[in-house]
C-alpha cells in the first residue's frame, strides 16, 4: 500500500515530529523573515485594494480590454489562479487514495494553497463584471423580477464549480486539520493558543470510534474531490469552447485544461515546498526524495501538457478549417507569437533538466524550473485567451489587446491576496500533516523491524 | 392649427405630418412640465438651466438606466392650459429642410413634445424620395450645439439687438450718401428666392454695393466650368436611372455632396434593373479612390493631371470632332477602348461626368462626347442656376478689393472664409483691414471673430426661409422649434439692413411665395408646409459647348496635390457635430481627423506608414498632417481633406487633424502641384477598422451574371423548432448597392441614443456604432477591388450570444429578435465574445452625456440611454416595431408589409437595406431571400442569422481591378 | 514499573492537562453555531421579503400633495369619469395630469374661495402649473402605454387599484415586474368589458376566465407574445 | 465514588502493545473499551468489535440530494420563465448535467463532514478523558486503552491492576 522505499527518515521519534510542527506555530520561530514576507504581501494586497476601488468606482474601461477583446487578464488570470490550485487537490486527494503516502509531507500546505489559489481566483468573475453589484443576480432567489439565472451559459457553471470547489476543499482540509489542531491544543501552554487550538480541534481526542468515522469520511471526501477537480477545470475550459471562435472551439479542451492546470499547480507546490523547507528546516520531513518525486510529476503532467500543444496543431490541421488555420498561423507568427513561443519555451525547455535525478533533488534547481513552469502556463493562458479573440471571423473587427497599468496592479495585487492569508496560515497552523507523517514513520519503522 | 395627413406623405407608423407651428417648447406652459421627467433641472446651473428647460418639452421620460434603485415619488407638473393637439408622450412630425451648401435637403422632423429628436428625409419629395445622408441625420445635434453663438457680440462683447439694430441704422446712413459704395455682401452658397429677392432689393438700394459668393466645397469652381463651357451660367443633372454605361473622370458622383441622394437613387435604380446582370456599367478614372470608384466594374487609376487628356483621348475614340490622340498608357489606352465599346450604340442611354480635378479642359470633351452620344437632354440634364446668387464676384475679387482700399463696409452672410478659403487668399489678413464688419453665422467662428459685429443665426430647424433641391423643387423651411438662443434668421437681418427694424421671422418668406401662390395663398402656404415642398423642379433648358478648346491647367511639379472635402464634416461647418466626427471616413475608417492620403508606392518611396507625419509644401506654403496609405490611389498624387484643424469650431471640433485649406491655391484650388517630405514624428489614428484585405475569406461575396442560382432561405438547424409568432422580422442587405456612406450609421446613432465616445475610446477599440461599414479590400494594393459591408446585429436564430448570458439579458424574442435588455445586463461580456460577427457593443466607462449637456435634448425618448457596465446592440429598432405593434392591435389588425422600417433602412440612400416580415411571403423582404445573389454571412457556423445579404455584381469582363 | 495515578489527588493536576474547557463552554458553542445558521438563513429571507414589501415597492405612503385633492370624492361621491381628467389615457402613452383649466371648468363655479383651492387658482392666475407629487411611476427603462392596456380591456382599477376610495392617492399596487408579468403571462383573468374600463366597482364575473378569454379572442390579444423583453423593455 | 468515575485509563508505548492490551481486555471480558491514539490504527475497531461507520450512506445520500435540489432547481426556473435561449431547447439536460454534479458533490461532502461530526459527538470541548494527567501524550506519541466506568465488570481498582498487567507505562482513574 506504500512506498517500498522509506521516504522519511526513520531516525526521528513521533514526539519529536510533533513538537517540531507544533512548535512553528506556537513557537514561531522565524518572525523577522516571516514579517518581511508579510510586509512584501500586504504592499501587494494594498495594490488589489486600490486597483478595485479605481474599477469599481470608474469602471472596467481601466483596462486594456475593447471589443473583440473584451476579456483578458481577468478571466485568464482567473483560469490560472484556478488551475494552480488544482495540484493541492490532486496530491492530497488522488495520492491518498492512490496510498502514495509521500504526498503526507505535502497535502497540508499544498490544500492550504488550493484554498487561497481559488479565492484569487474567485474574485475574477465578479471583478470583470460591468455592473458588479448586480453580481447576486446570478443567483437563484425569488426575485421581484421574476427572473431566474440562465442555466446554459458556461458564466453560470462557472460560479457554481468554483463556489463548490472552495467549499469542498475548505472541507476537505479542514477535515485533514481537526487532529492535529487537537495536537498543537496539546501543546499549547499559553491561554490562547490553547483556546484557538481548543475550539478548532472542536474537542478531538482521537478516540478509536472517531478515527474510524473520520478516515471514512476523509477517504470519500477525497474520492469525491478528485472527480470535482477534472470537472472544475473542464469547465472553465467549456468557458471558451462552448463559444464558437476559432481556437477555442474545440473538443481538446477540458483534458488540455486540467493537464495544464495540475503542471501549473505541481509547480506552485514545488516552489512552496522548497520555501517552507529551508524556512523552517523541514529537510527531514520534506526530504530530497519528495522533491525527487515532486520533479517526476512535474516532468510527466508537463510532458502531458506538451501533448496538449501538439494535439491542438493536429486539430486544426486535421479539421482544415480555415479560421482555425488561420488563427493558428496567426499563434506561430501573428502579433501574439511571443506568448506562444514564450508558452512553448518557458514550460518545456528548463523541464527537460528533470530527467537527471541530481536537478531533481536540487531543491533550487526545481525552485527555478517551477517559477519557470508558472511564468510559462500564464503566458499559455494568456495565449489561448487573446489570440483567439483579437482576430475571429470578420476581418473587420480585428482589434489588438494591451494591458493596461491597471491590469497589471490587478494581477499583481492577487498575488498578494494569496500570500498574505498564507503566510498567515503558516503562522497559525501546522503546515505539514503532523498524524500523517507520524502514520507513515510508524509504518516504516514497523517494515524496518520485519525486515 | 390644422392636422391633415398627406396619404402619400407617410412614413413608418403612419405619422401625421403638422402643417404650421404654434410651437411649445418656448411656452411657460412646457418649461414647468419639464421638471416632471427632470428633477435633475433644479441642480443645474442658471445658465444650463435656462439652456435646458428651453429645450426639454412636455412629458416624456428621457429614459436613463439607472438600475433597479428604490424608486422614487418625483414632482409631476400638469399644463395650466393643454393645447388642444398636443397627446403627451406621443411624437409630432413636421415637415422641413436643412441646408447643405445652400441646397434644400427635404426632411420629416420627429419631435417629442417640441424638441426635434430625429430628422429623415421626406419620402413625398420627388428628388430624394425620403432618402438622407450624414449631414441631413446630424443637423439634429447641431441645432442643441452647446457652443453656437446664444446672442449678438461687438468684438466678443455680448450686445443686445437693440445696440445691433441703432449701428445697423448709422451704418445705412453711411451707405446710403455714396449708394453703397464699397460695401461688400459675402455670401456662402444658398437657394433661397427669399434671400436672392432681398439681396436684389438692396443692391437696389444700394446699386455700388457688391455681392461676392464663398463655396469652400467648389460650387463656385463647378459654376465657372459650366460658365466657361456653354458660355452662360446653368446647372447639370445626371439621369443616372436611366444610364446603361457610366464614364466618370475624376467625378465621386457617389460621393457626400448635395447631389450625394439623387445621384445614388438614380445610380442604384438603374442597377437593380435586371434581377441576372448588373443593370448599368461605371467606369471610373480617378486619382483618389471614392465611393464612385469602389463601386466601378471598370476602375482606372490615373493622375489628376491625366483627366483632360483621358477626356480627349475617349472623345477621339468616339469620333467627336476636333479630338486629337493624345499620349496615353496602355492601362489608359484599355480603358478607354473598353469605355468607347461600351458607350457606342447607346444613343442617350450612357453618360460622361468629370470632376473638378479635371477642370474646364476635360468638362468640355466631356460635354462635346455627351452631346455626340445623344445624351444631353436624356441622361444629363441642363437647368438654369438653381444655387445663388447670380451675378455675385468671387472671394478673390473681393480680397483684391479690400486690398486696394475698395472697401469699407464687409457683411459676411453664413460662411467662415477666415477658415475655410485658400490660404494664398490671405482672408484674415484682408477682413482685419475693413473698417465695419459684420458676420452673420451659428457661431462666433474663426470669421466671427475677427469680425467686429457677429449676429447669431438660427439654425435651420429654427427658422423660416426657403430653398431650392438640387432639382430645383422648392422647399418652405418652418422652424420645428422655437429658437432658445436670442438668434435671428438671414432674412431677419437683411431686412434689417434694409431699414425693416425687427420684423417677424415669416414675413419675407411669405412675402417671396405671395407672388407665386397668388390669392389661394393660405391654403397654398399650408399644403406646402404640410408636404414639405411646392410642386415644380427647375424648367430643363437645352445649350451645347461654345468654346472650341479650354486650355488645361499648367502641371509643373512631380506630384499633384488634389483636394477633397471631407466625407464626414464636409468643407469644416460640421466640425462641432460629435455625431459626424464619429463616423468613420467611408474609405479610410479613420474618425475624429483628417489625413494625407497617398498610395502605397509613393509611402513606401517616403518609406512611412500610417500615422507618420508627413509635409505637404504648395509654393511657399506647408501644411503636416498624418499619413494615410490609400491603396488604389494614383502613385503620383496626394490627397489633402479640407475640414479640419479648426481653431474656433467649438469643443467638439477645435484642433483636430490639419488645415489642408491653408495650403489652397487661390486661381486653381482643387488640383495643384507640391512636394511631400516626411517629418519625425507619428501619431496612433482613431481608426475603427485596422485589418482592410480579406484574407481570402468570403465575406463580401461577388457574383457574376450567370453565376446566380435561387437560394432557398431555410437553414437546418440540430435545435429544436421555435413556434415563431406572426411576424418574423428578417433584413436583407445588398451590397451591390452599398455605395459606403454611412447615412445608414448616422441614422442608428440619431434613433438609438448611440453615445459619442471620443478619439480616445476610438482608439482604444471603443466605438459604440451599432452598425459598422465593414471596408474590404481584395486583389492588388496597388490596384485593389474595394468593398462595403454594413453589418449590424445578425440576429441569429441560434445565438451564440444569448446561450452565454448567465443571468437572461440577453434572449430571443418570439418574432426572431436577439433581444438586449440592458437593465438586466451585469457586463459579463459573454455574449460579446461568443459572437462571431462581433457586432456587440459594450458601455466600457459611462458614456452618458453629463446631465445638465444640452445635447440630451436629442435623445430618443423611445430608447434607454444606456449605462456603464452594459453590452448593447443593433435591436432591428424595436421601439418602431412596438410602437407598430400598438398602432395595429389598438386598430385589431396584422402588420402590413412596409409598417416598420429600421432607421438604417430609411436612410439608406440606395435602398440597399431591407427589413421585414419573412412569414409573408408576399413581403419584399422575403422576395430578396430568395433572389439568386442571396448569401448567409459565416453560414458555415449555423447560427441562422435573419440579416443576410445580397453578393455584388462582378462585371463579366476581367481585369477589372487593373482597368 | 507501573505508575498509578491517584484520581482524588485532584491538586496535582497539572498545567500539562488538556482539559481546556468548562463544560457550559461546549452549550456556548453549539448555541454560537445554531444561532450563526440562523442568522445567515434568516437574513436572506428577510433581504428577499424586504425588495418585496410595502417599504421598497412604495406602496406604504401618501405622498403630500400641493392641494389634498381626494379621488374618493371626485371619482367616488360625484362619480366623474377618470378620461374627463385623465384625457390622453386612450391616446397616447401617458394618462396625463389635467391642466389647471380642467379643474377650473367646476371650481370657477363652485367653492369659488375655498382656502384649499388656493393653489389652483394662483396657477392659473399667473400661469404656472400646480406642483403634484407624482403617484404612479415606473422605472427609466420600463416602457409602458396607457391606450393599448385600456384598448385591450385592462381597467385603471387593476393597477390603480380602488382610486375612488382613496383619500388621499397612493400607489395601490407594487408596481414589480411580477406584478406585471403575471398579468402579461395570463391576461385573461384580468380582462374587462369595453363600457366597465374605467369603472372602479367592477367585479369579475364568476367565470372570470371564459369571459376574460372572450374577450382576448375578440381584441385579438397576442397570447404567448407579451412576455418577451423587448415589449416592455427597450 | 466509582459512579462519578469516567473509566480507567492505560497508557502504552506503541500501537502494538495497546492493540495486545485490548486483546487481554476482550477475553478479559470487559466489552466497554475506547482507545484514545495520535493517529488511526489499522484493525483496533476489529479488536474493540466497533460497528461500521455508516458516512458512506450520509454522503450517498448528501449526493441524492444534491442531484435532485439541482435538477428539481435548473427545471423549475426555465419553467417558471421559460425564455428562448439561442434557439437551444428550455430543458436542455445537458446543459444542465454540469450544475447538477456540482452541486452532487457539494451536498455529498459536507454532509460527509457534518455526518462525521455529527455522530462523533463533536464538537465536544469538555469531555472527562481530558481530565486525565497523562492524556496530552494521546495526540503526540502515547497510545491510551480506556474501560469505562460502565462497562459491566469496571472496578476500580481490578481494572487498574490488569491495565497495568497489560503492559501499561502508567494507568489512571478518569474522574467523570
Amino acid at each position: 500500500m506504500s512506498d517500498r522505499s522509506d521516504i522519511l527518515p526513520t531516525r526521528q521519534s513521533m514526539g519529536g515530529i510533533t513538537d517540531q510542527l507544533t512548535g512553528i506555530p506556537l513557537h514561531f520561530p522565524v518572525e523577522r523573515r516571516w514579517l518581511i514576507a508579510m510586509l512584501f504581501a500586504s504592499a501587494l494586497l494594498l495594490l488589489l485594494m486600490v486597483s478595485v476601488v479605481e474599477l469599481f468606482t470608474r469602471g472596467v474601461g481601466i483596462w486594456g480590454i475593447n471589443i473583440p477583446v473584451n476579456w483578458a487578464f481577468a478571466i485568464h488570470n482567473y483560469v490560472w489562479w484556478l488551475g494552480i490550485g488544482h495540484a493541492g487537490t490532486l496530491i492530497s486527494a488522488l495520492l491518498l487514495l492512490t496510498g502514495s503516502q509521500w504526498r503526507n509531507s505535502l497535502n497540508r500546505f499544498a490544500e492550504t494553497m488550493t484554498l487561497f489559489a481559488v479565492v484569487c481566483a474567485g474574485i475574477y468573475p465578479v471583478l470583470h463584471l460591468g455592473r458588479p453589484w448586480y453580481v447576486y443576480w446570478m443567483f437563484p432567489y425569488p426575485a421581484s423580477m421574476g427572473v431566474w439565472p440562465q442555466f446554459r451559459s458556461p458564466l453560470e457553471w462557472d460560479i457554481w464549480a468554483v463556489l463548490t470547489y472552495l467549499t469542498v476543499s475548505l472541507a476537505f482540509w479542514y477535515t485533514g486539520l481537526i487532529p492535529d489542531l487537537a495536537a498543537a491544543r496539546d501543546r499549547a501552554t499559553r491561554r490562547g493558543w490553547q483556546i484557538f487550538f481548543g475550539i478548532t480541534a472542536l474537542g478531538w481526542r482521537g478516540s478509536t470510534t472517531h478515527w474510524l468515522r473520520w478516515s471514512q469520511a476523509y477517504r470519500l471526501t477525497a474520492g469525491l474531490a478528485v472527480p470535482l477537480v477534472v470537472s472544475v477545470h473542464s469547465e472553465v475550459s467549456l468557458l471558451f469552447a462552448a463559444g464558437q471562435i476559432p481556437g477555442w472551439h474545440s473538443t481538446i479542451f477540458p483534458p488540455y485544461f486540467v493537464l495544464g492546470a495540475a503542471f501549473s499547480g505541481f509547480a506552485v507546490v514545488s516552489i512552496i515546498a522548497v520555501a517552507l523547507r529551508s524556512w523552517f528546516g523541514l529537510q527531514n520531513l520534506v526530504t530530497e526524495d519528495h522533491l525527487d518525486l515532486l520533479g517526476k510529476v512535474l516532468l510527466a503532467t508537463g510532458l502531458m501538457t506538451a501533448y496538449g500543444y501538439v494535439f491542438e496543431v493536429f486539430d486544426a490541421l486535421y479539421s482544415g478549417e480555415e479560421h482555425e488555420l488561420q488563427t493558428l498561423a496567426d499563434r506561430f507568427a501573428g502579433a501574439y507569437a511571443w506568448t506562444y513561443w514564450g508558452a512553448v519555451i518557458f514550460n518545456f525547455i528548463p523541464l527537460q533538466a528533470l530527467w537527471w535525478r541530481l536537478v531533481r533533488r536540487s531543491g533550487w534547481m526545481l525552485l527555478l524550473i517551477s517559477v519557470s513552469v508558472a511564468i510559462g502556463m500564464w503566458l499559455e493562458r494568456y495565449m489561448i485567451l487573446v489570440t483567439s479573440l483579437y482576430r475571429d471571423f470578420l476581418v473587420s473587427s480585428w482589434r489588438q489587446f494591451t494591458p493596461s497599468f491597471w491590469d497589471w496592479s490587478t494581477y499583481f495585487g492577487t498575488i498578494g491576496l494569496f500570500l498574505v492569508p498564507f503566510l498567515i496560515a503558516i503562522r497559525l497552523i501546522p503546515m505539514i500533516s503532523i498524524f500523517e507523517t507520524k502514520e507513515l514513520l510508524h509504518e516504516e519503522k514497523a517494515e524496518e523491524q520485519h525486515g | 392649427m390644422r392636422r391633415r395627413t398627406g396619404p402619400q406623405a407617410r412614413p413608418a407608423g403612419g405619422q401625421t405630418l403638422w402643417a404650421g407651428i404654434e410651437e411649445l417648447s418656448d411656452d411657460p406652459r412646457f418649461q414647468a412640465y419639464i421638471e416632471a421627467e427632470y428633477p435633475a433641472v433644479q441642480q443645474f446651473s442658471r445658465t444650463a438651466r435656462r439652456e435646458f428647460l428651453k429645450l426639454m418639452g412636455a412629458s416624456f421620460a428621457l429614459a436613463g438606466l439607472t438600475g433597479c434603485e428604490k424608486s422614487s415619488f418625483v414632482g409631476a407638473l400638469p399644463y395650466v392650459d393643454q393645447p388642444a393637439s398636443e397627446t403627451i408622450g406621443l411624437p409630432r412630425y413636421y415637415a422641413t429642410a436643412v441646408l447643405l451648401d445652400g441646397y434644400a435637403q427635404p426632411v420629416i422632423a420627429t419631435t417629442h413634445a417640441g424638441r426635434p429628436t430625429k430628422l429623415d428625409g421626406n419620402p413625398a419629395h420627388p428628388t430624394t424620395q425620403g432618402r438622407s445622408d450624414v449631414f441631413l441625420q446630424s443637423a439634429v445635434l447641431q441645432l442643441y450645439d452647446p457652443d453656437r453663438a446664444a446672442a449678438p457680440s461687438r468684438h466678443g462683447d455680448p450686445v443686445s439687438w437693440a445696440d445691433v439694430e441703432v449701428a445697423v441704422g448709422t451704418l445705412r446712413e453711411g451707405w446710403r450718401a455714396d449708394q453703397g459704395e464699397g460695401v461688400r455682401l459675402l455670401l456662402g452658397p444658398s437657394t433661397s428666392p427669399t434671400l436672392q429677392r432681398q439681396i436684389d432689393a438692396f443692391l437696389k438700394q444700394f446699386p455700388k454695393a457688391r455681392v461676392h459668393l464663398h463655396a469652400p466645397a467648389g460650387l463656385d469652381k463647378r459654376r465657372q466650368i459650366m460658365a466657361a463651357v456653354y458660355g452662360q451660367a446653368m446647372e447639370q443633372h445626371l439621369v443616372l436611372g436611366e444610364c446603361d454605361v457610366i464614364v466618370s473622370l475624376d467625378d465621386d458622383f457617389l460621393g457626400p455632396g448635395p447631389d450625394q441622394l439623387r445621384n445614388a437613387l438614380g445610380w442604384s435604380q438603374s442597377r437593380r434593373r435586371s434581377s441576372d446582370r448588373p443593370g448599368n456599367q461605371l467606369f471610373m478614372a480617378e486619382s483618389v479612390p471614392s465611393a464612385t470608384g469602389a463601386l466601378a466594374g471598370q476602375r482606372l487609376i490615373a493622375d489628376a493631371r491625366r483627366m483632360p487628356a483621358l477626356a480627349e483621348a475617349l472623345a477621339n475614340a468616339l469620333g467627336v470632332a476636333g479630338a486629337s490622340r493624345p499620349e496615353v498608357t496602355d492601362a489608359e489606352g484599355r480603358w478607354i477602348a473598353r469605355a468607347a465599346a461600351a458607350c457606342k450604340g447607346r444613343p442617350g442611354r450612357s453618360l460622361i461626368a468629370s470632376g473638378l480635378s479635371g477642370g474646364g479642359a476635360a468638362a468640355l470633351w466631356v460635354a462635346k462626347i455627351n452631346q455626340q452620344l445623344g445624351n444631353v437632354g436624356q441622361t444629363l440634364k441642363l437647368t438654369a442656376p438653381i444655387s445663388g446668387p447670380a451675378g455675385a464676384g468671387t472671394l478673390a475679387e473681393l480680397v483684391s478689393d479690400i486690398n486696394a482700399g475698395r472697401v469699407h463696409s464687409l457683411v459676411v452672410f453664413d460662411c467662415n472664409p477666415a477658415y475655410s478659403a485658400p490660404g494664398e487668399l490671405d482672408v484674415r489678413d484682408a477682413i482685419k483691414r475693413v473698417r465695419s464688419s459684420v458676420h452673420l453665422g451659428l457661431q462666433r467662428d474663426e470669421t466671427g471673430a475677427l469680425c467686429e459685429w457677429q449676429l447669431p443665426l438660427a439654425h435651420a430647424l429654427e427658422s423660416w426661409s426657403d430653398a431650392y433641391a438640387v432639382d430645383g423643387t422648392a422647399t418652405i423651411l418652418q422652424p420645428v422649434i422655437a429658437p432658445f438662443d436670442n438668434v435671428k434668421t438671414q432674412h431677419q437681418i437683411l431686412a434689417m439692413l434694409l431699414g425693416d427694424i425687427n420684423p417677424a421671422a415669416d414675413v419675407a418668406v411669405r412675402e417671396t411665395w405671395q407672388a407665386s401662390f397668388g390669392d389661394a395663398f393660405e391654403a397654398h402656404w399650408k399644403q406646402a408646409l404640410h408636404d414639405g415642398f411646392v410642386e415644380g423642379a427647375a424648367p430643363f433648358i437645352t445649350a451645347s459647348p461654345v468654346s472650341s478648346t479650354i486650355a488645361p491647367p499648367n502641371t509643373a511639379g512631380d506630384l499633384d496635390i488634389v483636394f477633397r472635402p471631407d466625407p464626414t464634416v464636409w468643407d469644416g461647418q460640421f466640425a462641432n457635430v460629435g455625431w459626424l466626427q464619429e463616423l468613420p471616413k467611408p474609405l479610410t475608417t479613420v474618425t475624429w481627423s483628417n489625413v494625407i492620403a497617398v498610395s502605397p508606392t509613393l509611402a513606401k518611396r517616403i518609406m512611412a506608414v500610417n500615422g507618420d507625419h508627413v509635409e505637404v509644401t504648395v509654393g511657399e506654403r506647408r501644411v503636416s498632417g498624418p499619413l494615410w496609405i490609400m491603396p488604389g490611389q494614383a502613385d503620383n498624387t496626394v490627397a489633402l481633406y479640407l475640414g479640419y484643424g479648426r481653431t474656433r469650431a467649438g469643443r467638439v471640433g477645435n484642433s483636430l487633424g490639419y488645415d489642408a485649406y491653408h495650403v489652397q491655391p487661390g486661381t486653381e484650388p482643387w488640383l495643384t502641384q507640391g512636394s511631400l517630405r516626411k517629418l519625425g514624428t507619428t501619431e496612433d489614428l482613431p481608426v475603427t477598422q485596422l485589418h482592410h484585405r480579406m484574407e481570402g475569406f468570403d465575406l463580401a461575396r461577388e457574383v457574376k451574371p450567370g453565376q446566380v442560382e435561387p437560394s432557398s432561405p431555410e437553414q437546418a438547424s440540430l435545435y429544436p423548432a421555435w413556434t415563431s409568432s406572426r411576424n418574423a422580422w428578417g433584413m436583407v442587405i445588398d451590397l451591390d448597392s452599398c455605395i459606403g456612406c454611412n447615412a445608414c450609421v448616422a441614422a442608428c446613432t440619431a434613433e438609438n441614443n448611440v453615445p459619442v465616445v471620443g478619439p480616445e475610446q476610438v482608439k482604444a477599440g471603443r466605438e459604440m456604432h451599432w452598425l459598422r461599414i465593414a471596408r474590404y479590400y481584395t486583389g492588388d494594393i496597388a490596384a485593389p477591388r474595394s468593398f462595403f459591408q454594413p453589418v449590424p446585429c445578425m440576429h441569429c436564430e441560434d445565438a451564440p450570444c444569448e446561450m452565454g448570458c448567465p443571468v437572461h439579458a440577453t434572449t430571443h424574442s418570439p418574432e426572431g429578435v436577439n433581444q438586449m435588455v440592458y437593465n438586466r445586463c451585469i457586463g459579463t461580456r459573454t455574449c460579446s465574445s461568443y459572437c462571431p460577427y462581433k457586432v456587440r457593443r459594450f458601455n466600457f466607462f459611462d458614456y452618458r452625456l453629463p446631465a445638465d449637456s444640452s445635447e440630451h435634448a436629442a435623445h430618443n425618448p423611445d430608447v434607454t440611454v444606456r449605462s456603464r457596465g452594459v453590452m448593447e446592440k443593433c435591436t432591428y429598432c424595436t421601439q418602431r416595431i412596438e410602437a407598430a405593434h400598438v398602432a395595429a392591435d389598438k386598430e385589431n389588425r396584422p402588420l402590413r408589409d412596409g409598417e416598420v422600417i429600421t432607421a438604417c433602412q430609411q436612410a439608406c440612400p440606395t435602398r440597399a437595406i431591407v427589413f421585414g416580415d419573412i412569414n409573408d411571403p408576399g413581403s419584399e423582404v422575403s422576395r430578396l431571400k430568395r433572389d439568386g445573389r442571396h448569401y448567409v454571412l459565416l453560414e458555415e457556423l449555423g447560427t441562422r442569422p435573419r440579416t443576410t445579404y445580397l453578393a455584388r455584381w462582378r462585371d463579366e469582363e476581367k481585369g477589372s481591378g487593373q482597368g | 514499573m507501573v505508575r498509578i495515578v491517584d484520581p482524588t489527588a485532584r491538586h496535582r493536576v497539572t498545567a500539562r492537562m488538556v482539559q481546556i474547557f468548562s463544560s457550559v463552554a461546549d452549550t456556548w458553542l453549539r448555541l454560537f453555531l445554531i444561532g450563526g445558521l440562523a442568522l445567515a438563513g434568516g437574513g436572506t429571507v428577510a433581504a428577499v421579503g424586504f425588495a418585496h414589501s410595502a417599504y421598497m415597492t412604495d406602496t406604504d405612503i401618501r405622498p403630500h400633495q400641493p392641494v389634498p385633492f381626494s379621488h374618493r370624492h371626485h371619482a367616488g361621491e360625484l362619480g366623474i369619469d377618470c378620461r374627463y381628467c385623465h384625457n390622453d389615457v386612450e391616446t397616447g402613452p401617458q394618462a396625463g395630469l389635467p391642466p389647471t383649466e380642467t379643474c377650473m371648468t367646476c371650481h370657477s363655479e363652485i367653492w369659488i374661495n375655498a382656502a384649499m383651492l388656493e393653489p389652483v387658482r394662483r396657477s392659473l392666475a399667473d400661469n404656472t402649473p400646480i406642483q403634484w407629487t407624482r403617484v404612479a411611476k415606473l422605472p427609466d427603462y420600463v416602457f409602458f402605454r396607457h391606450d393599448i392596456h385600456i384598448a385591450k380591456g385592462v381597467g385603471c382599477e387593476t393597477c390603480h387599484g380602488r382610486i375612488d376610495r382613496m383619500a388621499l392617492t397612493y400607489r395601490a399596487k407594487a408596481f414589480t415586474m411580477e406584478f406585471c408579468i403575471d398579468c402579461h403571462r395570463d391576461p385573461a383573468p384580468h380582462l374587462r368589458p369595453q363600457d366597465h374600463i374605467t369603472d372602479m366597482a367592477w367585479e369579475p364575473p364568476a367565470d372570470a376566465r371564459k369571459e376574460g378569454e372572450a374577450i382576448a379572442a375578440h381584441e385579438g390579444i397576442r397570447q404567448g407574445e407579451l412576455t418577451y423583453c423587448y415589449v416592455c423593455h427597450r | 465514588m466509582a459512579d462519578e468515575l469516567y473509566g480507567a485509563l492505560a497508557e502504552f508505548r506503541n500501537p502494538e502493545d495497546l492493540m495486545a492490551a485490548a486483546r487481554k481486555a476482550r477475553q478479559a471480558g470487559y466489552r466497554d473499551l475506547d482507545a484514545f491514539t495520535p493517529f488511526p490504527i489499522e484493525g483496533l475497531d476489529r479488536i474493540l468489535r466497533l460497528p461500521r461507520p455508516t458516512i458512506s450512506v450520509v454522503g450517498l445520500a448528501g449526493a441524492i440530494a444534491g442531484a435532485g435540489t439541482a435538477l428539481m432547481m435548473q427545471v423549475y426556473v426555465n419553467y417558471d420563465y421559460p425564455l428562448n435561449v439561442g434557439g437551444r431547447p428550455i430543458y436542455a439536460i445537458s446543459a444542465f448535467a454540469v450544475v447538477t454534479f456540482e452541486l452532487t458533490i457539494l451536498f455529498s461532502a459536507l454532509a460527509m463532514l457534518v455526518g462525521m461530526l455529527w455522530q462523533n459527538g463533536l464538537p465536544r470541548l469538555n469531555y472527562p478523558v481530558f481530565n486525565a494527567e497523562r492524556f496530552h501524550r494521546a495526540s503526540k506519541d502515547r497510545f491510551f486503552l480506556c474501560v469505562n466506568a460502565k462497562d459491566a465488570k469496571f472496578e476500580a481498582g481490578k481494572t487498574l491492576a490488569f491495565l497495568s498487567e497489560a503492559g501499561a507505562l502508567s494507568v489512571e482513574l478518569v474522574p467523570g
